[in-house]
């Protein structure tokens, strides 16, 4: 086995910050998270379930594996931050505040989806939560990200922006202006490559040259480095530094975290392209698990706590399935309401 | 004849080709070691090895770019677009340089390179995967644009746009690769810019394309059947170059036309279709030219909008009768 | 009423939106520190300092992106595109972002920004920099699309669409931006989607926009001086949303239409124009809507090629003559 | 004078290999490229005038001060190299052979031009002399590098491509996916930044946080480095040098040369943009100048035969003015002749 596991394992993060113990965890703050993440996991394990069922249709990208690093990131954020991802961003979207109910009806298709069934899987944007969404394109959020961290500066506030991006995505050239363009201008945004290793079917070293996505930052100069994705408190203190660096106009960071999904690219993927061993090489460093075993061993807590809490987040996300299963399906009548806002700004 | 899927009738065309000539070779995302995002090189890496059959990064831009660089260099690519809406970030290549290098170069320079993959919707993908795109691309001359899901007509126009010397934008559909349908074992090839008669009709003329194809004939068996009205299916398979002549037959034959496109409708194909019969066949016509097309919306996710959103068998059946009159 | 060139209308008009509306900035190529690659933001880098009028590098995809965000995160962004036949590199970012985040988000967010440059040739600047690009925009359900030339025009028109809460493509002409007319001193706006008779003319109606408003006028001179028809000329200004009353209006009225339309002819505006018009207005029509439009074909550089390409005085007046019949 | 002269001259080149001194030049090569810049800088001389009467119309980028880069680049190839360049292409169309009579007649948009009057000055494309072109859209111009040089290696050839692209260039997103799709493939492909330290008006420091634009390499893995660019010999061997790396198999390379140009960026552009000082400082470099020193002073030839090239590079560059005004216009018949080739390839 120990020869079946990819190199993937063997990498030593470069460039991470070597003060981050400095920043505290409560065991609040890691119950939080766990409580999070497993919400998170519990939530995509049904929508698997609807989707063979046919309640939930078209492209369904689970986030199963990854959930430490929404949840760490989005922990270090304040809520007029903004946050952009890309289109496996139903963790992302909980993380940041969206209910397993919003979610949930959302894949389902009804009216009651944060975006009314207008979006779909991939388009979970709420202006409520901060959370531009939800993009379909690989790359194309990129420069949102950018222009929201621009409309902080420009408005002076010390918001900042975090953008979710894949290993794959760090290919486009959309992602490569928005770097050049957020360097030039010192703008408070935070690209955070969530490396799984692969884009779709494609393993990262046949599609890139370079396997540490977080060295692109180099072509324009931009503060770098690589994290562990695994553990929810090392998410947390890394992009605690980042987000500070950000916020502090030190400028933008890109950081990879190093990370690993559990299911295929979407839900038609049976993912045959691993190597033997390695999915469960990777489970082996389970973030819920660890999480998990930190609370028990570092925080006093009992295993019945723990199940306390596993049953309450069962009860949710089955909650959120019922909740989706018995919404409405969107009125006809909408269907032309969100074409065009078709407002014009009378104000000021 | 065998009976093969749109996906078989498009990997024996490629195939075929790169048997023939050295010089293609197949490039996108995921066509070699995952056998294509939608299987259609499924086992060509195998026949070719991975110098001919070429993965890409996602950078579309750059390897669409990458194509005409070696269409000039003398090579002859296919290239797939994992869906022709992921082709936007490459439009610039396309359209600026595929379409132009011929005219810039006074001819110096020729860009053989087929753009390949799915145009259209398919199904509960949202916004920004559920595009059919055959309107943009005609519209800049230097393109030639091919849009068809029937295995037959696959094989031969594909093999045509491999062989041509212009860059072809080659749009197929993701729902209808598992489509089965008879193709001859003999090679042969379609020629680009010849329209084919799908169904025969003297009333109305259903002009369309690619999936919209089925939707016609069965709207044209509602017609017969119900409605007493014989409608004539006019497949284009290829929109620019466009074949006026079946067109202008058409119309002076049955005097009386619909348009069924997927797509927007704002300057779409159908939009070209009835200003150039219009003018051609004026004193034809006996009614005005419909068009059915998507709804002039962006694609909702839920299932009920979006087919509200599509063209379906009861527009087209409604339409064809307005413009018959019955 | 002072006489304003077209430049002087928009700066005007983005001028006095900055003034009234912090939020509402400036971003482009040489807007700021170069006044403006054709001047048009001349001085306001002064008025406003960088931080409003902002240079940026050559990276359109990425500041048009850009911009989209800023506009999600609650400011108003006039990105100006040097001129539009850059913007398919920045297209994706266009189209699939800035005209589907209302929809995708069922108008959770906004994206209230302006794309604003040239569209049209220029003379003698080749195939890539010489296309109109009206028609590839308007085919999007999400964007609205503005083009316009004449100083009163352009000034309230842009007001408006910096007050649009959709993203609005706001296209000008380099060859008029030296052009004067008459502006009126106060404050006013124009509307989205309200077309323009620029010359009253009851035997053909000539639909066109943006500089070929100045190549109807003129035909229509010709046309009434030299062959008696009375033409009317209707500016649409605005192509998205289409003003249909404005076209059935004319189409009851004069019998007659024909579109002159800068750009490739293939599902452009002018078809879309024509297909709707023998839609809604079969019966009033006596002729078959006619275009003028470039020629199907790449801008060659050569004056004598390039003239050829054009749409023309003499071809406008052909075109309508021939739908006349005189 | 001193401090006028711009932070630009003092950049030490970073990275340039050090053994490139063994590569020798004679003393007719360097006539040669003498020759050669001195015919590009006359040619665009006399455009500038043909211009200034409206013979030539349209946008018109001139290369003047810059030569030094594109004979010494052009040196170090072989014909069957390919070679692509931007819009500023009289000169690299020229090193690669394509006549003064053929640039020029083109310029004047006649039928005996290099591209018969459909490119015009930007595009000035010739398969005759693998010279693709001549390319309009900034950045648009460099994937087609990338895919001269996978043809080469697709067909087995040792033939290498070479892209020229500006300081501006470096910006766009297709410029980073060429890098990235380059350095994964390995492609033999040389990219040319030639840094004239402006982008229109906008000069480098507020375009780009970095600025030696070599190092755009980083963020892919690039071999790259920087040198200068206004001694015609130094040009060459850093191509020599980045050449046979590319030649040899071991992957593509990216190079800066720092240049400088001493018109505007087009005919219209009056340039108001530079530091006081600045052009002169420049043209105290000037690349002519230094190869007519250096023929005087290292290669025994004196002043009068310098001035009997001077005197023939003045005949052949009016001779091509002369050609191009006395050359007939395209024949409108041929209109409909370019946008199709309207051919398949029945061979094989
Ligand atoms: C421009 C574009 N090209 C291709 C696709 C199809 N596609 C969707 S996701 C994906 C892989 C992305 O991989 P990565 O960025 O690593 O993200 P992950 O899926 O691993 O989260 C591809 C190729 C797309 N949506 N957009
Ligand atoms: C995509 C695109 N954006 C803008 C322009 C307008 N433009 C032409 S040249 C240029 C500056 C390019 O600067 P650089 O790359 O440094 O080349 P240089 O002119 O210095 O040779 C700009 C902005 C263009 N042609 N294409
Ligand atoms: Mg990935
Ligand atoms: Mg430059």
């Amino acid at each position: 086995m120990a020869d079946a596991v990819t190199d993937h394992l063997a990498i030593l993060p470069e460039g991470r910050p070597e003060d981050l113990d400095r920043i505290e965890i409560t065991k609040d703050q890691l119950l939080g998270w766990y409580r999070q993440m497993l919400l998170i996991r519990r939530v995509e394990e049904l929508a698997a379930k609807a989707y063979t069922q046919r309640k939930i249709l078209g492209f369904c990208h689970l986030y199963i594996g990854q959930e430490a690093v929404a949840v760490g990131a989005s922990a270090a954020l304040r809520p007029g931050d903004h946050v952009v991802a890309a289109y496996r961003e139903h963790g992302q979207a909980m993380a940041r505040g969206v209910s397993a109910r919003q979610v949930m009806a959302e894949l389902f298709g009804k009216a009651t989806g944060v975006t009314k069934g207008q979006g779909g899987s991939m388009h979970m944007g709420s202006s409520e939560h901060h959370f531009f969404g939800g993009f379909g394109i690989v790359g194309g959020h990129v420069p949102l990200a950018a222009g929201a961290a621009f409309a902080a500066k420009y408005q002076k506030k010390d918001d900042v922006s975090l953008c979710y991006f894949g290993d794959g995505a760090a290919h486009q050239g959309a992602f490569f202006e928005a770097l050049a363009l957020s360097q030039l201008w010192k703008l408070p945004a935070v690209y955070l490559c969530e490396n799984n290793f692969y884009a779709m079917g494609t393993a990262l070293d046949r599609q890139s040259y370079l396997l540490d996505m977080s060295r692109r930052g180099d072509g324009v100069g931009m503060r770098r480095w690589q994290f562990l994705g695994f553990d929810v408190v090392e998410v947390y203190r890394n992009m605690m530094a980042a987000v500070e660096h950000a916020r502090s106009g030190k400028g933008p960071v890109i950081l990879e975290a190093i990370t690993y999904r559990y299911r295929g690219h979407s839900m038609s993927d049976p993912a045959k392209y691993r190597k033997d061993g390695e999915l469960d090489a990777y489970k082996a460093k389970d973030c819920i698990k660890s999480a998990g075993d930190r609370l028990l061993e570092e925080h006093g807590m009992a295993e019945a706590d723990l199940e306390k809490i596993r049953a309450e987040v069962e009860a949710e996300a089955q909650d959120a399935y019922d909740f989706a299963e018995s919404s409405p399906i969107p009125d006809p009548a909408e269907l032309y309401d969100y074409t065009y806002a078709n407002t014009t700004d009378g104000g000021r | 004849m065998a009976e093969l899927t749109l996906r078989e009738a498009l990997r024996r065309a490629m195939t075929e080709e790169m048997r023939r000539d050295d010089r293609v070779f197949l490039m996108g995302e995921e066509v070699a070691y995952y056998d294509g995002a939608y299987k259609v090189s499924q086992g060509m890496l195998k026949e070719f090895g991975p110098e001919r059959i070429v993965d890409t990064p996602i950078a579309e831009n750059g390897f669409s770019g990458l194509g005409i660089g070696a269409a000039m260099a003398g090579l002859r690519p296919i290239v797939e677009i994992m869906t022709w809406n992921f082709s936007l970030v490459a439009f610039d290549q396309i359209v600026n340089n595929a379409a132009k290098v011929f005219q810039m170069t006074a001819g110096s320079y020729k860009v053989p390179i087929v753009f390949r993959g799915p145009s259209g919707a398919a199904e509960n993908l949202g916004s920004q995967h559920s595009m059919a795109l055959e309107s943009i691309y005609a519209h800049f001359p230097g393109l030639k644009v091919v849009s068809t899901s029937t295995p037959k007509d696959a094989y031969g126009l594909l093999k045509s746009a491999i062989r041509d010397d212009d860059p072809v934008c080659f749009m197929e559909s993701e729902l209808a690769y598992g489509h089965k349908g008879e193709v001859p074992d003999e090679e042969y090839l379609i020629p680009l810019g010849v329209a084919d008669i799908k169904r025969p009709g003297r009333d109305v003329t259903l002009v369309t394309w690619n999936k919209q194809v089925n939707t016609c004939l069965d709207a044209a068996k509602v017609l017969q059947d119900k409605h007493g009205i014989d409608a004539r299916v006019l497949d284009l398979r290829t929109i620019r170059p466009l074949d006026e002549e079946a067109l202008y037959k058409a119309a002076a034959e049955t005097h009386r036309m619909v348009v069924v496109q997927e797509g927007y409708p704002f300057a779409g194909v159908g939009a070209e279709i009835a200003a150039r019969v219009q003018e051609a066949c004026f004193d034809h016509l006996d009614a005005p030219i419909l068009r059915v097309t998507n709804r002039d919306l962006n694609s909702p996710y839920a299932t009920n909008l979006e087919k509200l959103v599509m063209p379906s068998v009861e527009r087209v059946v409604d339409a064809a009768r307005a413009v018959c009159g019955r």
